[in-house]
C-alpha cells in the first residue's frame, strides 16, 4: 500500500465493501475481498493512527510551545 | 539760439546759485519775522536797497542763544537755496548772530572756507574713536578746572583708566606751537589710542590757537585720533571741523571718549545672559523636538501583538482544518469499517449454512419419506402374501404332509413306505415323522 | 438375491402374491412361491432396514466417511 | 470436490434435493444420491467453518486490534 | 525561513490555512502541508519573540549607549 | 553618529517617525527602523546632554578658557 | 584674541547675538557660536579690568627729553 494514497485506499475498500455488499460474489472472492479490506482496513487506520501521533509530537513539541492545546479537543471544539 | 524750458531754466538758475552761494556770510535786518508751529524761523534779510528771504530750520534755530526780532541787525551763514515749482530763492540760514564781528573772525571764515575747499572737512577723513581706549591721552593745561574736569570724569566712569596728559599752552604766543608739538609728541609715542584736546571757553581772540592753520593741519594728519573739546558748546573753532569728534565741553568730552565701565561690564553681561538664556532655550526647542519625535517614534510591538493574534488564528485554523480533515477521512473510514466487518460475507455464510442444513434435512425427510413408502408397499405385499399361505387351512387342524426328501405332498398313503421320513407341517410348527405303518384307506368315521 | 434391486425384489413379490391370488397353483407350487414369496419379503424388510441405518450412521457421522461399510455384508448378516 | 467452487457443490446440492424430490429415484440410486448430498453439505459445511474460521483470525490480528469487536456480534447488530 | 521575511512566511502560512480549508487535499500532501503550516508558525510566532525581546531592550535602555553594553547587565539595571 | 550632524541626525529620526507612520513597513524593516530611531533619539539627546554640560562649564569657567582647565576642579572652585 | 581690541570683540559678540537670534542655525554651529560668544564676552570683561589705571603727565626733563611722570593734579592735593 506505500505507493497509494490513503484515498485510494480508501476508494478501493469502499469499493470492496460495495462488492461485498451486493452478494454476487462467489464466497471464495467474497472471502478474498474481505482479507484484503480487512488489510486496507488495517492499514488506512495505522496510517491515520501514524498521523495522529505525528500530529501530536509536532503539536508537543517545545519550542512552539503549543503543547496545551490537545489536538483532538481542538477539533470538538469546532 | 537755445530756447530754455522754464524748468530748464529754473534748474540752471538753481544750479548756479546753489554752487556759488553754498556758503556764504551775509549781513542784513531782520523783517517780516514769524515762527509757525513748525518752530522754523521764517523771516526777510534787508538792507537800504535790497531784501531776500531767509529761513532757519528749527535744527539749527534751536542752538541759538538769543531770539531774533524784527529791526535787529545780524550776521548769519547760510547757503541759497531755489525752490523750484515757484521760481523762488531764499537764503537757508546755518548760523546767525548778531552784527559785529571783527578781523580775526574774517580770518577764521577764510581759513575756514580754505579748509574746507581742501576737504579737510570731509568726513571720510575722520577717525574712529575706539570705544575702549587703552590710553587716553589729554593735550591741554595741566593746570586748571578743564584737566581735573577731563580727568574726574573720566575715572568715574572708567576708574581704572590710563590717562597721559600733554601740557600745552592753550592761548597765548607759544599756544600755536606748542600744540602741534604735541600732537606730533602724541603721534610719535603712539602709546595711547586716543587724545583730547581741550580748553575753557573763551573770546574768538582766547582761541585763536585751536583756529590756526597749523594746529588744524596737525590735527589732520594726526594718526590718532583727535576729540576736540574747545570752550563752550557755542563756541566753533577750526579744528572742531578738522577733529575726529566734536565735544561741546572737556567734560563732555571725558563724558564721549570714556565709556562708562558699569554700562560696559552690564552690557557685556546682558549679552552674557542673553547667549545664555538663548542658548539653554535653544537647547531645549532642540531637546524638545527631539523628544516630539521620540514620542512619535511608534514602536512595533502593537504590530507584533496584531501579528502574533494573526499567526496564532492562522495556527488555530491550521490545526483545526487538518483535524477536521483526518476526523472526516476517521468517519469515512470508521463506516466503511463497519460495513466491512458487520459483513455480508458472514450472513452469507450463515444463511449459506442455514440453506445447506435445510437442503440436508430435505435430502434425509426425502429419504425416510420414500423408505416410508417402500416399506408400507412392502408390509401391504407382504400381508397379501401370508393371507394367500396355508395358515389359515392349517390353523383350523389341517396339516401339510410331504416328503422329507423332495418336498411332495403326499396326499396317498400308497406313495410312502414304511421308514420313510415326512415332515408334517401344522398351523404352528413342524413334524419331522417317520412312517410307521400306513393304510391305504382312511375309515369313514375318520 | 444380490444382483436383484429392491424394485425388483418387490416386483417380484408382487408376482408371487398376484400368482398366488389366481388359486390354480397346485399347493406344492403356491407353498413353494408363499416360501419364496416370504424370503423375499424378508429379504426386502431387511433391506430397508439397512437403509434406514445406513441414514442414521450417515447423518450421525461426524466425518461423512460412509464409504467403507459395504452394503451387501449387511444384507448377509439378516 | 477440491476443483468444484462452493457455489457449483451448492447447486449439485439443490439437484440431489430435486432428484429425490422427484420421488421416482431406485431405492439405491436414492441412496447413493442421499450419500453423495450429505457428502456435499457437510463438504460446504466444513468449508464455510474453514471461512468463519479464516475471517476469525483476520479479525483477531493484533496489528489491527480489532479484535474486540466479535465477528458475530457484528453481524447480529445489523 | 531565515531569508524569507516574517510578512513572506505569514502569508505562505496563510495560502497553507487555504489550502487545507479548501478540503480537496489528499491526506499525504495536507499532512504535509499541516506539518509545513506548523513549522511556519513556531517560526513566526520565534520571530515575533524575537522582535519583542529585542524592543523591550531597546525601550529599557537607560542611557542609550546600547552597542557597548552587554545585553544581560543591561536588563538587570533596568 | 560621529560624522553626521546634529540636524541630520533629527531629519534622519523625523524620516523615521514619518516612516514608521505611514505603517506600510514590513515587520523587520519597522523594527529595524525603530532600532535606528532609538539610536538617534538617544545619540540626539546625549548629544544635547553633552552641550548642556559644556554649557555649565563654560559659564562657571571664570575667564573661559575651557580646554585647559579639568572640569573637576572647575566646579569645585565655584 | 591678544590682536582683537576690546570694540572689535565687542561688536563680534553682538553679531553672534544677532546671528543666534536672527535664525535658525544648527547645532553645532550654534554651540560654535556661544562658545564663542562666551569667550567674547569674558574676554570683553577681562579686558575691561585689565587696563591699569594709571594718570601721567608728558614732562620734558632738563635736557629736553621727554619724562613721563605721575600726575598730580591740584585739586586732588587740596
Amino acid at each position: 500500500m506505500s505507493k497509494k494514497t490513503f484515498e485510494e485506499s480508501l476508494k478501493q475498500l469502499e469499493q470492496i465493501v460495495e462488492d461485498l455488499e451486493s452478494g454476487d460474489l462467489p464466497l471464495e472472492k467474497a472471502l478474498a475481498k474481505f482479507e484484503e479490506g480487512v488489510k486496507l482496513s488495517k492499514s488506512c487506520t495505522s496510517k491515520l493512527d501514524e498521523i495522529e501521533r505525528k500530529i501530536t509530537i509536532l503539536l508537543k513539541d517545545p519550542i512552539g510551545e503549543i503543547d496545551e492545546k490537545p489536538f483532538v479537543s481542538d477539533t470538538d471544539e469546532s | 539760439m537755445h530756447i530754455f524750458s522754464v524748468t530748464e531754466l529754473t534748474s540752471n538758475i538753481k544750479n548756479l546759485l546753489e554752487e556759488n552761494f553754498s556758503f556764504i556770510w551775509i549781513n542784513g535786518e531782520i523783517s517780516n519775522f514769524s515762527k509757525p508751529s513748525s518752530g522754523h524761523y521764517y523771516f526777510s534779510l534787508k538792507d537800504s536797497r535790497s531784501q531776500i528771504s531767509a529761513v532757519m530750520f528749527h535744527g539749527q534755530n534751536r542752538k541759538l542763544t538769543f531770539l531774533p526780532e524784527n529791526g535787529m541787525q545780524i550776521t548769519a551763514l547760510g547757503r541759497l537755496s531755489v525752490y523750484e515749482p515757484r521760481g523762488t530763492y531764499q537764503i537757508i540760514i546755518e548760523h546767525l548772530e548778531p552784527k559785529g564781528i571783527g578781523a580775526l573772525q574774517i580770518a577764521f571764515e577764510q581759513l575756514k572756507e580754505k579748509l574746507n575747499k581742501e576737504g579737510l572737512f570731509d568726513i571720510r577723513h575722520k577717525r574712529p574713536i575706539p570705544l575702549l581706549p587703552n590710553q587716553i591721552a589729554v593735550i591741554t593745561s595741566p593746570t586748571g578746572a578743564v584737566v581735573h574736569d577731563i580727568i574726574n570724569v573720566a575715572t568715574r566712569r572708567f576708574p581704572n583708566i590710563r590717562i597721559t596728559i600733554i601740557p600745552v599752552s592753550v592761548q597765548g604766543a607759544g599756544a600755536e606751537s606748542e600744540i602741534v608739538h604735541a600732537i606730533n609728541l602724541l603721534n610719535s609715542r603712539q602709546d595711547s589710542d586716543l587724545a583730547i584736546i581741550a580748553r575753557g571757553g573763551g573770546t574768538l581772540e582766547d582761541l585763536q590757537a585751536f583756529n590756526s592753520e597749523s594746529v588744524a593741519r596737525a590735527v589732520f594728519s594726526s594718526n590718532i585720533p583727535i576729540v576736540s573739546a574747545i570752550g563752550h558748546e557755542t563756541d566753533y573753532t577750526i579744528i572742531d571741523f578738522i577733529s575726529d569728534l566734536r565735544a561741546p565741553t572737556p567734560s563732555a568730552a571725558a563724558e564721549i571718549v570714556v565709556p562708562d565701565k558699569t554700562k560696559l561690564l552690564s552690557l557685556i553681561k546682558e549679552k552674557q545672559k542673553f547667549l545664555e538664556v538663548f542658548f539653554r532655550g535653544y537647547i531645549d526647542k532642540k531637546r524638545s523636538v527631539v523628544t516630539q519625535s521620540t514620542d512619535r517614534l511608534i514602536d512595533p510591538k502593537h504590530k507584533v501583538q496584531d501579528f502574533r493574534i494573526r499567526t496564532d488564528d492562522l495556527l488555530n485554523r491550521t490545526i483545526r482544518s487538518f483535524s477536521y480533515n483526518t476526523q472526516r477521512l476517521y468517519d469515512k473510514l470508521e463506516f466503511v469499517k463497519k460495513r466491512l466487518y458487520s459483513n455480508p460475507l458472514a450472513v452469507r455464510l450463515h444463511s449459506n449454512q442455514l440453506w445447506i442444513d435445510g437442503m440436508r434435512a430435505n435430502i434425509r425427510k426425502n429419504l425416510l419419506n420414500s423408505l416410508q413408502k417402500k416399506r408400507s408397499g412392502l408390509q401391504e405385499i407382504a400381508g397379501k402374501l401370508n393371507a394367500l399361505g396355508p395358515v389359515s387351512i392349517l390353523n383350523r387342524g389341517y396339516s401339510i404332509t410331504r416328503t422329507k426328501m423332495d418336498k411332495k405332498i403326499v396326499n396317498d398313503a400308497a406313495l410312502v413306505s414304511t421308514g420313510q421320513h415326512l415332515e408334517v407341517i401344522l398351523a404352528k410348527g413342524m413334524l419331522n415323522c417317520i412312517v410307521e405303518g400306513k393304510k391305504l384307506h382312511v375309515e369313514e368315521d375318520v
